[in-house]
């Protein structure tokens, strides 16, 4: 029982990270039909900006709080994937808006390679000892009491950290909602992910909602990184690529596109990966462990689109012939 | 009726609480020019797509060359004979107008993988017989002198165009054409009518959603009238326009008078 | 030689709201307007006929801002440069287009497509009562109001497409084929519509093949040919003009 | 008169493994500045060492095409490649052409079992290692249960494996196998799973970055238990990755004596942070032995050329920083010391030593 | 005629340059057959997989499983079989490479036919990254895969008598194995080349282009598009299966780190940079990318010497980053790629019959 509740915790920790670098393919995806596949770097550029950042700040001031340097860190972390996230739209996709479907996915890997030897030029190869800001010290939520004498405790814990992540995240996605159907920019964001062009016709400046929706995007990614360096403490030139694949996948678990689906993507994409690893064992009876977590995550996205082939929650494409 | 090409009895299809399509009965009867006309939403395009197999009907009995059969796939009910074209154009963009058509040769030929990869001479035979029967067809609708244009390079009207010769090299018994004079002039309008005609009188049956009421009543035999999913009236295309329902719903002042 | 040209009532308004001098419009290396001029006067209803494939709809487009165009000339509203205008610029300063093949955003609902039309504008109330302006011109879209457009009857859209635009309140409206694929009674209503909005002062620059009822309605018209001005006149003599009648009335 | 030497030197400097490849290149690095500070005469002139180093990106494909690129370039010798998967591939074309190679650091125990005699190794490989771990565990710990972890790469699965199979026959009881990859660093699943069995000791097969998240995420889950692993965590990066919880319940074993020890140990690991301002990661001392090794081999036969110099490299017996490094038969470093060291308020310090 | 004196003089001519440059065409050679498989699945038939490096690995594993002493070290009942171990020839191999990749191409197809687009893309890359994933852990609890170490001695390819290893002694000439290698690839080459422009150039080929540019009108036509599509992932699997299979040859190693998600972005990048569903484009495609780093590698460096004395930047890092700009520069100059195909008003007779 222990053992189940902690392994939702855990995967909801890590499927809120998951989510939110989600969010930002599914923006992306969802104006203009590209797989950012740079997105992932995107986070890594969040942690190492955070990490110089707060490195550089704890020199100067080392009595100020943790909490205050994490958000700090953020601070100077979003603008610069916000701006990194811009530049990079603007150089690398926009002259590619007509181009055919591939040459911007193409283009995309090209800049995340680049923005990877970037991130090893200026922040070098070695993995980096992020600071640590808010307490890795587990809180424990609840203790069960043991059967067996000399046992370990039994206990459900999360951290100061964890807490951070999935609360922020949390808020961060329900702000983004209301942003999408609440407001103007939500409705034009909208209509230019369906066409650009006739969204022109209707007063709204298409470049400008997508340069928008790429920032809003890098901002979460901005976030995660730096959530995904605090909590695990380390921050690495290739330390995107992995959340950036787990995300593309929750985002297309969810129904690409589609921002709920991301936000339910990602944190089912966290559970089954994190109750995978912890009970492949136990279903299989031993035969298979969690060197088949992965297999196992990436059937269940399998089996779910092949039952919903516009995944989750993504809109079924209605053929009108 | 012996010479029925095409019977459909209660046809019927819903979208969540709407009822697009609404137990409708249609005869087609061989070598003739059947129309289906109707306000916009109607239901007209969505018949095509129930008898064409892309969408599935929620109810509905067909019957083609005397056979029952259910519309289950496109590629099916196309080998069967029955092929179309489309309201909104779609054509194979990134193909040249002459290979459109060629690919509408596709149930008319056989040439496999191995064929393909071996060159074997039969295949070579029946790539020369397509193309050239592609270009002929082409010159059908008159469009040949674009044969080497991408298909995306052609103007509406010919797209149109290019949409008959590819659906007519399907070879089929009934050809159902969506809307195939919209956006045309009076002139363009005039050569397609001949077309159609043409069409007609080498053997084809048609069927056609037409808005343009002189051209739909000066070549149907009969016309088929949908409003709000449902027959509102059938036969005759004299009678039909003077059908005060079908004026209310569908025909106005303008036509009524003209 | 325009003045003649314009009926007597409208004389007083006659500044052009559009002025282009030799308009051509490439697609990579095809020239697909090789040269157009023409003017619509404030509160014109001007109408462009012409063949399928003339450049028409490249014609509307280029004022749209939706394809790059040169010209000697390209002015609206006696000062705006086209050329330096970027497309989502253009319907706050009143030009708006209903393209050919409508464009209605399929994946929204009718009303939130309405909603977008009135996208630059702030007032409130005035875009209430716009809508139910629409909606009293097509009661249809009122039962659709919350169907997504993508699902709607071609008809439909048109009808979308055509109140869309209305919701911006332009001074210009650039109509692409409006008439296409729509039931006769729907046409006559379209055009009842353009007819009635035309009356209420709005300048419009028609687009149709159905040039018979276009030139009806229509004060000026010029004809498209291969990417050229063949000629161009009263609406009420071309109409009568043999030339256009045979070409494009469908009489021989 | 300068005679022109040149060792090759291959390891991944780009990718995720490029920060250590970039350690091992800088290993060699000093060693070539030591090699040259010493004149060496052979061939009739002073040896000038020059170092080509190249990247592999830790593909086997692009592995096998710089190997090629080096033999054409005929160089005098080879240290690399850091990872046993470009090593395999690499280590046939350098034997085809006949020049003798020495990695530092793969340790995948059937490199120097092909039958090449040009093949050496420096470092213990993962059979020697996982032994040695083994019978630390059980005779030395005293631990009775066990859950073994790897993360599938080719280093750390062998080394769990032969951990695993040695401690079962000690009498020790594996519980629990456990998997993760080289480039995760969540292990909060797994480690909830292990927590649940209560064992006494976790064994890692794989690298530092990432025991050093996994130390963390233990403690945050309240597990007591002890984590050993081989040279991959053997670092003193270790300690930072794996923040406060990195002390006398992490052991690790490399194959060799502990820098620390050993004579130029503590002045070596000087030398470096002074030199490349980073701190060692996992191998460098071991690709500084290794390129030293290969030196001394060519100043005994008085000759850079692979032919003359080969016979002195099996035959060689050099102290180097990590231990005495002489060859068996098969080429692997015979019986090398198997340094246990465990992590106290000073870093990395040994604990024992096995031979 | 003069390409074809050109091609068959090649290795002559590069290998004095340098044998690894022969390695690298080579190697090239194989991405060619990598590429023009995957176009005829992403190129002719629009469908984009991610996940295409698979068959290359099912081709590799079946050569070297059939050809290596792995499978009658670790099953007695085959090596009771097959006393003197497995050796299956390359006329059987070339097929059953093929057939076997194929019958993958169409098990992964079959799921995927109702997805569109980047769902399709998704599913696919899971697919690959299964496929490597099993052949990654397919070690325990038999040994079929030999796990992350991969599959070692695995022998070269033998045509007759003729074994291409080192150099063999053929119609009287002394012929490098490299050589010999690039004659079979080249030939293989070739004909998939064939293949591939009659294929294109067929009614099939219409039917995949039909489908790629409007499934809903393709199914209007007649064309069964789940056949049609499952015959695109076949073929092009199989493709992807002979490289996979010659690969192991060559390279006489394999393990699944060869067979990663990076991997198959980098075969889709060729296509899609060289001109995606034009033959020569594709080509054009797989040689530059696979070419342009190796060629970097020679070149960063001793430019770099020549202009400023030394090295400033490390050469890997310049090379990553030309890597990817170049792919950038390439989409943002050429979206069509490199070499696209031109048809139209656009295509060279139209522009011929105007001048
Ligand atoms: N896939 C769908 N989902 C929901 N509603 C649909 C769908 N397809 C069609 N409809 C609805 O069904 C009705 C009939 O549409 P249909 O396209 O058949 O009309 P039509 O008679 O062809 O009209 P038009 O002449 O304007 O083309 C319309 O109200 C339309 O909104
Ligand atoms: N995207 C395109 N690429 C290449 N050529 C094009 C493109 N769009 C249109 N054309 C060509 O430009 C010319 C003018 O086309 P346009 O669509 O403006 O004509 P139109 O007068 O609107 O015709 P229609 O009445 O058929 O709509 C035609 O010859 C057409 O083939
Ligand atoms: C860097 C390490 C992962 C190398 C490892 N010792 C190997 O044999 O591959
Ligand atoms: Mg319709
Ligand atoms: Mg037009």
């Amino acid at each position: 029982m222990d053992t189940l509740i902690q392994q939702i915790i855990n995967g909801l920790v890590l499927g809120s990270i998951y989510a939110l670098v989600a969010l930002g393919y599914t923006m992306v995806y969802g104006v203009l039909g590209l797989i950012n596949f740079a997105h992932g770097e995107v986070v890594m550029v969040g942690a190492m900006v955070a990490f110089s950042a707060i490195s550089a700040i704890a020199g100067i001031n080392p009595g100020l709080p943790g909490w205050l340097l994490l958000s700090l860190g953020m601070v100077a972390a979003i603008p610069v994937c916000m701006a990194v996230s811009f530049t990079v739209e603007k150089v690398a996709y926009r002259p590619l808006r007509t181009a055919p479907r591939l040459a911007p996915l193409i283009s995309a890997i090209g800049v995340s390679i680049t923005l990877q030897t970037l991130a090893m030029i200026i922040w070098g190869r070695n993995y980096l000892i992020f600071p640590t800001t808010l307490s890795q010290d587990p809180i424990t939520l609840f203790t069960f009491h043991n059967t067996v004498a000399d046992a370990p405790a039994r206990t459900i814990s999360l951290t100061p950290v964890q807490l951070t992540i999935v609360v922020l995240s949390s808020v961060l996605m329900m702000g983004l909602t209301t942003l999408v159907n609440r407001t103007k920019l939500g409705k034009a964001m909208r209509a230019t992910a369906e066409n650009p062009a006739i969204a022109s016709l209707m007063g709204i400046n298409p470049n400008a909602i997508i340069s928008a929706t790429f920032m809003i995007g890098a901002a979460l990614a901005g976030v995660a990184g730096v959530m995904v360096a605090a909590n695990y403490s380390v921050a690495h030139f290739y330390m995107g690529f992995l959340p950036g694949l787990k995300a593309f996948t929750a985002a297309v678990l969810g129904g690409i596109g589609n921002i709920y689906g991301a936000m339910l993507g990602g944190l089912l994409l966290g559970l089954v990966e994190s109750l995978g690893a912890g009970y492949l064992g136990q279903l299989t009876g031993g035969f298979l462990g969690s060197n088949y977590q992965d297999i196992f995550a990436f059937a269940v996205l399998i089996l779910v689109l092949t039952v919903r082939p516009s995944g989750l929650l993504g809109e079924k494409v209605s053929d009108r012939a | 009726m012996s010479n029925t090409l095409l019977s459909i009895r209660g046809l019927t299809k819903r979208f969540g609480g709407l009822t697009a399509v609404d137990a409708v009965d249609l005869d087609i009867a061989q070598g003739t020019i059947t129309g289906l006309i109707g306000p916009n939403g109607a239901g007209k395009t969505t018949c095509f797509n129930l008898i064409t197999g892309l969408y599935t009907p929620d109810e509905g009995h067909f019957q083609f060359k005397g056979h029952r059969f259910f519309p289950h796939n496109p590629a099916d009910v196309a080998k069967l004979g029955i092929a179309r074209t489309f309201q909104n154009i779609r054509l194979f963009q990134t193909m040249t107008v002459v290979e459109n058509v060629m690919v509408g040769f596709h149930t008319q030929s056989k040439a496999g993988a191995i064929a393909a990869i071996l060159r074997l001479p039969s295949q070579r035979d029946e790539e020369r017989r397509l193309r050239d029967q592609s270009l002929k067809l082409l010159d059908y609708v008159g469009i040949a002198q674009h044969a080497n244009y991408l298909a995306s390079e052609l103007s509406y009207g010919h797209q149109r165009r290019l949409e008959i010769a590819r659906a007519l090299a399907m070879n089929p018994s009934l050809l159902a054409l969506d809307e195939p004079a919209a956006g045309m002039n009076g002139s363009e309008k005039l050569q397609l009518k001949e077309l159609l005609l043409r069409i007609a009188s080498d053997g084809k049956t048609l069927l056609l959603i037409e808005h343009d009421v002189k051209l739909v009543m000066g070549i149907c035999s009969t016309v088929t009238v949908l409003d709000y999913g449902k027959v509102i009236a059938q036969g005759k295309p004299a009678i039909v326009q003077k059908d005060p329902a079908v004026i209310e719903a569908y025909l106005g002042g303008l036509h009524h008078a003209g | 030689m325009l003045a003649e040209l314009i009926p007597e009532g409208q004389a007083q308004a006659m500044s052009p709201i559009l002025s282009i001098e030799q308009l051509t419009v490439h697609y990579g290396g095809i020239q697909a307007v090789k040269g157009v001029s023409f003017d619509v006067m404030r509160g014109e209803l001007v109408c462009l006929i012409g063949c399928n494939g003339a450049g028409k709809t490249s014609t509307l487009k280029a004022m749209a801002g939706l394809l790059p165009f040169k010209a000697k000339r390209a002015v609206y509203n006696n000062s705006v440069d086209l050329n330096t205008l970027a497309a989502h610029q253009r319907l706050a300063l009143g030009m708006a287009l209903v393209p050919e093949g409508r464009g209605v955003f399929a994946r929204m609902t009718v009303e939130e497509n309405l909603d977008l039309g009135a996208y630059c504008r702030h007032d409130q109330a005035g875009i209430q009562d716009d809508k139910e302006r629409v909606f009293t011109l097509f009661p249809r879209l009122k039962e659709r109001r919350k169907q997504s457009a993508g699902t709607l009857s071609g008809g439909e859209q048109q009808m979308l497409a055509m109140g869309r635009a209305i919701m911006g309140r332009p001074d210009l409206l650039l109509l692409d084929e409006p008439s296409m694929g729509l039931a006769p009674i729907m046409v006559e209503k379209i055009f009842d519509v353009v007819q009635s909005i035309h009356a209420q002062g709005l300048t419009v620059l028609l687009v149709e093949q159905n040039a018979n009822l276009a030139l009806q309605i229509a004060d000026r018209a010029y004809v498209l040919d291969s990417g050229l001005i063949d000629f161009h006149g009263k609406a009420s003599d071309l109409i009568l003009d043999p030339r256009v009648r045979e070409a494009y009335l469908g009489e021989s | 008169k300068d005679v022109i030497v040149k060792i090759g030197h291959i390891a991944p400097l780009s990718g995720p493994q490029a920060h250590y490849g970039k350690d091992n290149e800088q290993g060699a690095r000093l060693a070539i500045d030591d090699l040259n500070a010493m004149k060496i005469q052979l061939d009739g002139g002073t040896a000038k060492f020059e170092l080509v180093a190249e990247d592999d990106a830790a593909d086997p494909k692009t592995g096998a095409i710089v190997a090629q690129k080096l033999c054409d370039m005929k160089v005098n010798g080879i240290v690399g490649h850091l990872n046993s998967g470009t090593t395999v591939p690499a280590s046939r074309i350098y034997h085809d052409c006949g020049i003798p190679q020495i990695t530092p650091s793969a340790t995948t125990p059937k490199i120097t079992k092909q039958g090449f005699d040009s093949v050496f190794r420096v470092i213990a490989h993962d059979g020697v290692l996982g032994v040695a771990l083994a019978k630390f565990a059980t005779a030395d710990l005293k631990a009775k249960k066990f859950v073994v972890i790897d993360d599938r790469t080719g280093y750390g699965q062998p080394l769990a494996d032969i951990f695993a199979k040695q401690v079962q026959a000690g009498g020790g009881q594996v519980l629990e196998r456990q998997y993760t990859n080289d480039k995760a660093t969540d292990f909060a699943a797994i480690l909830t799973s292990v927590k649940a069995k209560n064992p006494d000791v976790i064994f890692y097969g794989g690298m530092d970055a990432q025991a050093g998240p996994m130390l963390r995420q233990m403690k945050q889950l309240g597990i007591k238990a002890k984590l050993i692993g081989g040279d991959g965590i053997c670092t003193t990066e270790l300690s930072k990755l794996g923040g406060d919880n990195v002390g006398d319940n992490v052991m690790c074993a490399e194959g060799g004596m502990a820098l620390s020890k050993m004579p130029g140990g503590p002045a070596f690991e000087k030398r470096y942070k002074d030199k490349f301002k980073s701190d060692i990661q996992v191998y460098a001392p071991f690709v500084y032995d290794a390129t030293m090794t290969m030196g001394m081999a060519m100043k005994e036969a008085k000759s850079a050329d692979p032919k003359k110099y080969l016979p002195k490299l099996k035959a060689i017996s050099y102290k180097g920083v990590i231990g005495t490094i002489s060859f068996d038969e098969n080429g692997d470093v015979k019986n090398a010391p198997v340094t246990v060291n465990t992590y106290g308020a000073k870093g990395k310090t040994p604990l024992t030593i096995i031979q | 005629m003069l390409v074809a004196v050109a091609l068959v003089a090649l290795p002559w001519v590069v290998g004095d340059l340098g044998n690894s440059w022969l390695r690298i065409v080579n190697v090239a050679l194989l991405y060619v057959m990598l590429a023009l498989g995957l176009n005829i699945v992403v190129g002719f038939a629009g469908l984009l997989d991610l996940g295409y490096i698979a068959f290359y690995a099912v081709g590799a594993y079946l050569y070297g499983l059939l050809n290596s002493p792995h499978l009658t070290d670790n099953f007695e009942w085959i090596a009771a079989q097959f006393p003197d171990g497995l050796h299956v020839s390359l006329w059987l191999i070339i097929p059953l490479g093929a057939a076997v990749a194929g019958l993958f191409g169409v098990l992964l197809g079959a799921p995927t036919l109702k997805l569109r687009g980047d769902y399709l893309a998704i599913v696919t890359l899971g697919f690959g990254e299964i496929i490597r994933l099993f052949m990654n852990n397919l070690n325990a609890p038999v040994n079929i895969t030999n796990g992350p170490q991969g599959i070692y001695m695995i022998e070269p390819v033998r045509i007759g008598t003729i074994r291409f290893e080192k150099t063999v002694h053929v119609f009287g000439l002394d012929i490098p194995a490299l050589h010999l290698y690039y004659y079979l690839f080249l030939a293989l080459v070739l004909i998939i080349m064939v293949v591939s422009l009659r294929l294109q150039d067929s009614r099939l080929g219409r039917a995949w282009t039909a489908i790629r540019d409007d499934e809903i009108a393709a199914k209007a036509m007649g064309i069964n598009t789940r056949n049609v599509k499952l015959l695109a992932f076949a073929l092009g699997a199989s493709f992807g299966g002979v490289s996979g299979a010659m690969f192991s040859a060559f390279q006489g190693f394999i393990s699944p780190e060869s067979f990663g998600l990076m991997e198959s972005v980098i075969v889709l990048c060729m296509v899609v940079l060289g001109g995606m569903g034009h033959i020569p484009g594709v080509i054009l495609g797989a040689v530059l990318l696979s070419g342009f780093p190796e060629m970097l590698r020679h070149v960063v460096a001793p430019l770099q010497e020549q202009l400023f004395g030394e090295v400033l930047v490390d050469a890997e890092i310049i090379r990553s980053l030309i890597y990817g700009l170049t792919m950038v520069l390439v989409m943002l100059y050429k979206p069509k790629g490199l070499w696209p195909e031109r048809k139209g008003r656009n295509s060279p007779s139209h522009t011929e019959a105007t001048t």
